[in-house]
């Protein structure tokens, strides 16, 4: 079976605008259908993926039947189907946890899922698609849809930290599109695969400008320091659902498109040292920060902008075993901060204060979702035999082969800091005295589930990490197959 | 079985020995220190008299099994030692001595000589007297004061001979003539060590008389402290011949076996006999000063020998 | 000690006088200023001469048996360092219903007074918290100090007497008869032979 | 056995000669008279030279020095030290206080008879027995030991009864622990 | 199936079924965990041989695992140990909460040991040490973490070893392209002197945390302390033996085979640490009022020993070391057994309010009693070979300073009688208190692992050569010659001590001592209670508190008030507290602001384009 990968987009947009219409059949729908699409959508991305990997040849379409370059086309390769694979399943789990999630009433549910599925659309197209502007649009998409869900509970720190993050987006659109169209100027083209092809034609000034405007662009979206303000509010601000969402779809689609322009669109080498570096001082920054944080959900914040600085460095690292590492963190994080973000949400429904020290005692209270907080808090600093310490081995050994023992220190340190704040609220959460009794808004059947489905993907994982390990080395394979990606793309205006 | 008969005899010959010297000894410290107070004294047989009261004395009284045995503990410790320590060497008036000695190791020895206050402490405490267990708690204070003295002498003789047994020093002796000359830092350093060893002087207040009643053995009356007090001179004994052996050579008869003790003990009953007392941490500051430096000295020395 | 002008004796005793109108005081001789009042303006008065006289220093505290006046006497002894005077005041409290204010918050040391008073000679002193079996223990009679108690009728009924004891006459006086010895005068006063 | 009695004999002259040298004494400081000890005992009388020494617990005493007068509520404590001692044990009544209650013959806290509390073997008499006084009490006892007639101990065990009753009509709280050895 | 995973699968579903066992019936819970663990240790004992290997390929990994003679010295403690721990800790934990919880984490904590144990690939050791730290991590903080930030200590100070760990793995995997240890051994020789010092100094690091060295120890006393005494005997008597496996690989045989071993003072450094780690600890020891910080520190100051023992590195050094590793294990395991049947029997473990459970409790006193004669060192328990060991070993070593090392390691160890008696007398001499008149014998199953182990170390004082086989083939195993006549210890220069006469002498004559006293007067010779002694007089009510225990040892400590002076913690405290500012410097960059995070893109995007040519321009 061979579904178009344009399902990935037209189908959750479709859904996305069908939503009001729905809604006057049934309001039981307006929660069902987006788990349905969704759903479709996870499985045939892994079927696809499969298929790709088995086959070894990416799925190329193009879009309304004009080849590239000037068509738009999407690749599902291993490394985007892999994304998507992940994106899918991800924002499954997240229908399944909001799908009955008490803040969200009849009537904004409505508009929760179809800003939710805008999200799906956005960051699946971004991945998938292979044309630059293209990906500026989906980023559009994607960031309207974000913004609004941070803004979601409509109360003033909402609000706050929905005006930021549209003030740095708006700087991060404006900054792309300069890039896009000073790109268009020199190569004439907007194919990824034909802008790499073309690229060393650019005169090197040039070059580094529009790198460096697509850098600063795209960093923002991909949480590097310094660029990375908006994060730390949208994340706390944002409903719990939204949170994960963020983690696991918007900032990986960044990643994506920075990886994108880095490996393949432009030839830079000293990109890769800025990538390390840049990455490291984001982490060190964040997790700094992340320990000073009293209020949960800003510290998992901080704690997610450390991981994409991990992530930077990883990739920046640029060997076949650091991108594969780089990847195997991305799904860790997705996975385990999905984890702690849908635990943590409900910690921080029933503390009123948000602040960690009044989280104190609740493993008594709510036994599951403290229990799934600690199974992610244990995963995500990298104890073994959780998935979060494989993707850690793997990137170390990629450093050590090459030498960089400075960095793995301050890796190290960094994650000593990650220990003990993660730790810090663990033990609060199981052995601080309780405050008060009162359970203020308890789990509900599909939160467990989908805590319970990532839970036993960590420990899975974690025991046996042969059952994603191989979609990841062809992805990572892929990603670094610069010329064939280029074959693969060009190949289609041939035919 | 009849070497083994022997033994037994040479055994039980030692302890006797040990206990009629020691027994004397205290008898002769307690007339030397009277004579300094211009008293005349107790006579020397004294503390045999005293002995054999309190064993014929009842003990009605104990207060526990851990008191009750304590007094074996203390007495199985001096006779091990004893045994352990060569009392008379070559052809000399008795010459089954030899015999039952094993090659006493001086560590093993350094060890055996705190299993009796461990011991006789624990029978101390389980009485419950808070008197005893203020001296229990100096006792023990002090004594990690003089062992290290005592122990750096003692490494400083072993690294100079290569050897760790006493056997061996006395054969190194033998041939090289007195430990006591040929390493005096050494022998400073554990003469100085051997003061607070013995309770004399200015290092009795584990015992204190008359401020913790009579200090550790103070609910210890009749047979437990005749137990005690015959262990106390065959132990007083033992340690003084195992200065004689590893810093004297030895003696080959009683005669000379006597003097050589006797001089050596004088040292600590003399200077305890005109000293006040030092608080313990006085004690075990003094002990770390120039007992010490001494000890550092003669293992310095013993390194370039 | 040529000064011997009174004046701040004086000025003690004007002073004294001045706040407690019910108080008389008066200069004994050089340094000692005596006081005596009613019974339930001691611990302010004792209060005022400590705060503002500066007699900061109890030195004792005594009680009597007047029990012809059937009356305790109450002395309290003050001394100011400064000044070198000593204060004594004084008081009468009943005999039948002997109570006194406990001024051991004043001063720490009267807790040792007080507990000998009480056991002593009965006085109760209303919140005053001492321990019991000060001097005497498990003692159930009168308190031994009242002058109404017979000590003797007290010795002879408890301890048992050795016998030749009985007459309890005075050895010195048979002493020093058959000495041929002098009794001076003054000694005569203090013999039982009457 | 025919000669069990001479042996006996033998035992308790070896044993009645070390008691008797070896006496060690709780002094317990009751009264005024324990001042007469310390010329005793230093060098101007040097009690040593005969076996007497100062104990500090009645673990290890032979003998209880009574040294003057006694309230009732020290007899309470003397009462227990004594009981507390290990037997043989003998007990020295010290200065005329002890005999009939001395000077405070009528007090109403001091005893006048120490016999009818606790059984003493020497009386010494004096107010204050000088140190040769002292001396001599204790030589009294060395004989009377020898001889096996300071029984004191031995009386007290017989005649507990009548001891116990004198005590207690003089320390009412009685709150002793049982003496039954 | 292979043995080796047969130990560890059977612990891990020990682990799995006592968690779910809680459910059931809590009881259960430890008698699951202590069922799994004796089906453990009788496959180990009886199946488990140098023949077995695996390895289970991973994700581009093989782990390996195997067993050899060292690894079996070690995983024989652990199994023996734990087996009687964990039929102590069916009564001890009786009756708390979250007995699952507890279980399940001893259980994972004593596999994770295990598979240190049979690791011989560094990443299965790292994957299981990690384990471990987080397992026992998760039982520390069980008693509750509102007082101190123990567990917090511990997890930093256990990550910055893990970490350390991991590094040394990844840089020595990355300069010699294996995993393998016994290919580091091989490889060590070939690195470069800095990638030597490297590694070893990381790997140093690693196991010196868990083995409390000197500088890295502060998270020890409390974490000792505070957790259930019935891990705390896991905890300290084997857990800490993990740092000491991996520091006894390093030792014997890596550096064994590099030339740092002849250039850099590496050992000598760490002998003294070992030292001074073992005085300090001894002296806090003697100052503790609670039973349980006194064995806390003791545990220091052992391993303190243990560790001078590896590092002086001769064979008589190393069997020391090794020797005294096992019965450490053994009477320190005991001890705190011991520490927790008197917490649940009578409440507290404050030697100031406790007193006379000797007359309560004489078996758990007789099982203090043989222990601390083994931690004291004196003869003719097993304690005494192993510190004979010590000590000849480096007097005859033939070098200078470890003359003085002698010193340094005798002064703790007599200061350790002060504390061996503190503890007894605390616990179980002096005064009897009403208030602990209800005090009873703890149960049979309590009692029983610990007088056995008692009478274990018994055993070993009297036959030693026990325990030397084992020892002997470990350090054959690692490459040290041992010509060792068993029955008797000696040392190079020939002087011998045998210790079965010994220790029948010493009981022919203790046996006469106390029968003499037993059988003189015996009739007469009365039982009192601790009431009834000499207080001048007085009778003691039967509230008054006439024990001596506070400030027990107060002159030795004004004696030592010079050392005391300085702690440790207070140091990391205060880098704590400055990187805590600094931390807080940090993170005001970011302000909460839009208007700055929007400068701060401007500035960086300016700088970008600035000195972008010299960046990307490689």
């Amino acid at each position: 079976m061979v579904v178009s990968p344009v399902h990935f987009i037209a189908v959750p947009l479709l859904a996305a605008f069908l939503i009001p219409l729905l809604a006057k059949v049934s309001k039981e729908l307006v929660r069902i259908v987006p788990g349905l699409v969704i759903g479709y959508l996870s499985v045939v991305s892994v079927i696809l993926m499969t298929q790709v990997v088995n086959t070894g040849q990416p799925i190329i379409e193009v879009i309304g039947g004009w080849s590239p370059p000037f068509g738009i086309n999407l690749v599902f390769s291993a490394f985007t189907g892999f994304l998507v694979s992940l994106m899918t399943f991800m924002a499954f789990l997240i229908w399944i946890y909001s799908y009955r999630f008490k803040k969200i009433d009849d009537a904004p549910a409505q508009k929760y899922f179809i800003l939710f599925m805008m999200l799906v659309t956005g960051s699946t197209g971004i991945v998938l698609t292979g044309d630059i502007f293209n990906l500026f649009v989906f980023m559009e998409i994607t960031a309207i849809a974000a913004y609004s869900l941070t803004a979601f509970y409509r109360d003033r720190d909402g609000a706050e930290a929905a005006f930021k993050y549209l003030l740095i987006g708006s700087f991060a659109s404006a900054l792309m599109l300069l890039a896009i169209v000073l790109l268009y100027s020199q190569v004439g083209t907007l194919n990824m695969a034909e802008i790499a092809q073309r690229i060393h034609t650019v005169p090197q000034g040039m070059k580094i400008t529009i790198f460096t405007l697509f850098v600063v662009g795209l960093g923002i979206e991909a949480e590097m320091f310094p660029l990375n303000g908006w994060a730390p509010d949208a994340y706390s601000q944002s409903p719990g659902p939204v949170g994960v969402a963020f983690a696991a779809l918007v900032v990986k689609a960044g990643v994506y498109s920075l990886v994108r322009v880095v490996f393949t669109m432009f030839d830079i080498h000293g990109a890769y040292e800025f990538l390390i570096i840049m990455g490291a001082i984001t982490m060190v920054i964040a997790e700094i920060s992340a320990l000073k944080q009293t209020n949960l959900k800003r510290m998992l914040a901080y704690s997610s902008i450390g991981q994409m600085g991990f992530v930077l460095i990883a990739f920046g690292i640029g060997t076949n075993a650091a991108v594969f590492g780089a990847l195997f963190l991305m799904f860790n994080h997705a996975v385990i901060k999905g984890l702690l973000f849908m635990s943590g949400s409900y910690l921080v429904y029933n503390t009123p204060s948000k602040e960690i020290k009044d989280m104190a005692g609740i493993g008594k209270k709510l036994p599951m979702v403290s229990f799934f907080f600690a199974l992610g808090a244990l995963a995500i600093v990298g104890l073994p035999p959780f998935s979060g310490f494989w993707s850690k081995l793997y990137i170390l050994m990629a450093a050590a082969d090459a030498s960089f023992y400075y960095l793995m220190g301050t890796i190290l340190i960094v994650s000593i800091i990650e220990i003990v704040y993660y730790f810090r609220v663990m033990g609060r959460l199981y052995f601080g005295k309780p405050q008060n009794d009162v359970v203020l808004q308890k789990p509900t059947l599909g939160g467990i589930f989908a805590m319970g489905v990532l839970a036993t993907v960590i420990i899975v994982i974690g025991i046996h990490p042969d059952f994603v390990t191989g979609f990841i080395q062809s992805a990572a394979d892929t990603l670094l197959d610069k010329a064939g990606y280029i074959n693969n793309v060009l190949q289609l205006t041939n035919l | 079985m009849d070497e083994f008969w022997m033994k037994i005899i040479g055994f039980v010959a030692t302890v006797l020995l040990a206990f009629v010297v020691g027994a004397v000894y205290g008898g002769l410290v307690r007339k030397i220190i009277a004579r300094t107070q211009n008293r005349i004294g107790p006579p020397w047989y004294q503390n045999f008299i005293d002995i054999l009261k309190l064993y014929s004395k009842s003990s009605a009284i104990n207060h526990g099994f851990m008191q009750h045995i304590a007094p074996a503990m203390a007495i199985t410790a001096s006779v091990t030692v004893l045994m352990f320590v060569p009392v008379l060497t070559g052809d000399g008036w008795f010459p089954w001595f030899e015999n039952l000695n094993f090659k006493g190791d001086l560590i093993f020895l350094v060890y055996m000589m705190v299993f009796g206050s461990l011991g006789m402490a624990l029978g101390i405490g389980q009485t419950g007297n808070p008197n005893a267990a203020i001296g229990v708690s100096r006792g023990l204070s002090m004594m990690v004061g003089y062992e290290i003295p005592f122990v750096m002498a003692l490494v400083a003789l072993m690294v100079q001979t290569e050897t760790t047994s006493i056997t061996g020093l006395m054969e190194y002796q033998d041939q090289h003539g007195w430990l006591m000359f040929s390493s005096p830092f050494a022998f400073i350093a554990a003469v100085m060590a051997m003061l607070g060893m013995f309770h004399y002087g200015p290092f009795d207040v584990a015992f204190a008389p008359s401020e913790l009643a009579s200090g550790p053995p103070s609910e210890f009356g009749g047979k437990y402290l005749a137990l005690m007090m015959t262990s106390g001179s065959i132990f007083a004994f033992a340690k003084l011949v195992l200065f004689v052996d590893i810093f004297m050579n030895g003696a080959s008869n009683l005669i000379i076996l006597v003097i050589k003790t006797l001089v050596l003990y004088m040292i600590p009953v003399l200077y305890g006999a005109v000293s006040p007392r030092y608080r313990t941490e006085q004690a075990i500051r003094y002990f770390w000063g120039w007992p010490t430096f001494f000890g550092a000295l003669a293992i310095i020395f013993a390194i370039y020998y | 000690m040529t000064d011997i002008s009174l004046e701040k004796e004086q000025k003690i005793a004007d002073e004294l006088e001045r706040t407690f109108p019910n108080l008389t005081a008066r200069v004994r001789r050089a340094r000692r200023v005596m006081a005596s009042l009613e019974k339930e303006l001691i611990p302010s008065v004792l209060v005022h001469a400590k705060d503002n006289l500066g007699f900061h220093h109890l030195s004792h505290m005594s009680v009597v048996d007047w029990i012809e006046d059937e009356h305790f006497e109450m002395v309290y002894t003050l001394w100011n360092h400064e000044k070198r005077v000593q204060l004594t005041i004084k008081t009468m409290i009943s005999r039948d219903n002997a109570t006194m204010a406990n001024i051991d918050t004043i001063w720490r040391q009267a807790n040792t007074y007080q507990r000998e008073m009480r056991e002593m000679f009965g006085i109760e002193f209303p919140g005053f918290v001492g321990e019991k079996d000060f001097l005497l223990e498990d003692w159930d009679e009168m308190p031994p100090m009242r002058r109404d108690f017979d000590t003797m009728e007290y010795a002879n009924k408890t301890y048992f007497s050795r016998p030749g004891r009985e007459d309890a006459q005075d050895v010195r006086d048979t002493i020093s008869k058959r000495n041929g010895e002098e009794v001076p005068d003054f000694a005569k006063k203090y013999s039982r032979e009457k | 056995m025919p000669n069990d009695k001479n042996s006996q004999k033998i035992v308790d002259m070896i044993t009645g000669f070390a008691r008797s040298n070896s006496l060690f004494m709780l002094a317990y400081g009751t009264g005024c008279g324990d001042i007469e000890i310390p010329p005793a005992m230093t060098s101007r009388y040097d009690w040593e030279r005969f076996g007497y020494r100062k104990m500090a617990t009645p673990r290890q005493a032979d003998v209880l020095l009574i040294s003057g007068y006694l309230a009732t509520k020290t007899l309470k404590r003397v009462i227990r030290s004594y009981e507390q001692m290990q037997e043989p044990k003998y007990v020295i009544g010290f200065g005329s206080c002890t005999i009939n209650g001395g000077m405070y013959w009528d007090s109403y806290n001091t005893i006048n008879m120490l016999d009818h509390y606790i059984p003493v073997d020497v009386y010494i008499n004096g107010c204050m027995p000088r140190p040769e006084a002292v001396m001599s009490g204790l030589f009294e006892l060395q004989e009377m030991i020898k001889r096996g007639d300071a029984n004191g101990a031995q009386k007290y065990r017989e005649n507990l009864e009548w001891y116990r009753a004198n005590q207690k009509k003089i320390i009412k709280n009685w709150k002793m622990p049982d003496y039954n050895w | 199936m292979n043995s080796l995973l047969l130990v560890i699968l059977i612990l891990l579903a020990g682990a799995v079924l006592s968690f779910l066992a809680n459910r059931i019936m809590p009881i259960l819970s430890g008698v699951m965990s202590f069922l799994s663990i004796g089906a453990a240790a009788v496959i180990f004992f009886v199946q488990v041989s140098a023949a077995d290997s695996m390895a289970i390929p991973i994700s581009g990994f093989s782990l390996h695992w195997g067993i050899n003679a060292y690894s079996w010295l070690f995983g024989a403690m652990v199994l023996g140990l734990s087996v009687f721990v964990a039929l102590y800790a069916i009564a001890f934990m009786k009756g708390k909460d979250r007995l699952g919880y507890f279980f399940f984490n001893f259980n994972l904590t004593i596999m994770a040991m295990m598979g240190i144990v049979f690791s011989t690939d560094w990443v299965s050791l790292f994957i299981f040490w990690e384990i471990m730290t987080w397992s026992s991590f998760l039982i520390i903080i069980y008693a509750g973490i509102s007082e101190g930030r123990v567990g917090t200590k511990y997890m930093i100070f256990s990550a910055i070893g893990g970490y350390a760990m991991f590094m040394a793995i990844l840089v020595s995997n990355s300069l010699l392209g294996s995993f393998q240890i016994a290919d580091l051994v091989s490889g060590f020789g070939t690195l470069s002197l800095g990638n030597q010092a490297l590694i070893g100094i990381l790997f140093m690091v690693a196991f010196g945390v868990k083995s409390a060295v000197m500088p890295l120890h502060v998270w020890a006393p409390r974490a000792y302390a505070d957790s259930p005494m019935a891990f705390t005997a896991i905890f300290s008597g084997l857990l800490s033996k993990m740092g000491i496996f991996g520091m006894g690989i390093l030792m014997i045989s890596v550096f064994a085979q590099g030339t740092i071993g002849q250039t850099f003072i590496f050992s000598n450094i760490l002998a003294w640490l070992g030292a001074v780690t073992s005085v300090i600890a001894t002296f806090y020891a003697l100052i503790q009022k609670d039973a349980k910080r006194l064995l806390a520190y003791s545990s220091i100051a052992q391993l303190g020993y243990i560790i001078v023992g590896l590092a002086i590195g001769t064979p008589l050094s190393i069997m020391a070391a090794l020797f005294l590793a096992v019965v450490h294990a053994i009477f320190k395991g005991t001890l705190f057994m011991v520490v927790g049947a008197v917490e649940r029997q009578a409440g507290t473990t404050n030697m100031e309010e406790l007193g006379a459970l000797i007359r309560k409790m004489p078996w758990t006193f007789m099982a203090a009693l043989f222990s601390i004669i083994a931690l004291a060192g004196v003869p003719p328990l097993g304690g005494f070979v192993g510190k004979w060991m010590l000590y000849e070993s480096l007097i005859t070593s033939g070098f200078g300073a470890n003359y003085f090392l002698v010193i340094m390691v005798f002064l703790s160890s007599t200061a350790a009688f002060l504390y061996s008696y503190r503890f007894l007398f605390g616990l179980f001499l002096g005064q009897e208190e009403p208030e602990f008149d209800h005090v009873k014998e703890a149960p049979a199953i309590m009692v029983v692992p610990m007088v056995v182990l008692a009478l274990l170390l018994l055993v070993i004082g009297a036959f030693p050569g026990l325990l030397f086989e084992p020892i002997a083939n470990a350090m054959a195993y690692m490459g040290v010659d041992v010509n060792w006549n068993m029955t008797v210890l000696s040392n190079v220069w020939g002087d011998e001590v045998h210790m079965e006469p010994l220790w029948t002498s010493i009981l022919v004559m203790f046996v006469i001592g106390a029968t003499f006293l037993t059988f003189k007067t015996r009739r007469n010779t009365r039982y009192v209670t601790t009431k009834d002694i000499h207080t001048s007089g007085e009778i003691p009510e039967a509230h008054e508190n006439m024990t001596f225990s506070v400030n027990f040892y107060q002159p030795f400590e004004r004696a030592i008030e010079p050392v005391m002076k300085r702690k440790m913690d207070t140091y990391y405290n205060r880098i704590g507290e400055g990187l805590e500012s600094l931390f807080g410097f940090a993170r005001k960059i970011y302000t909460g602001n839009g208007q700055t995070y929007a400068i701060y893109v401007i500035i960086f995007l300016s700088i970008l384009i600035l000195i972008g040519e010299t960046i990307f321009n490689k």
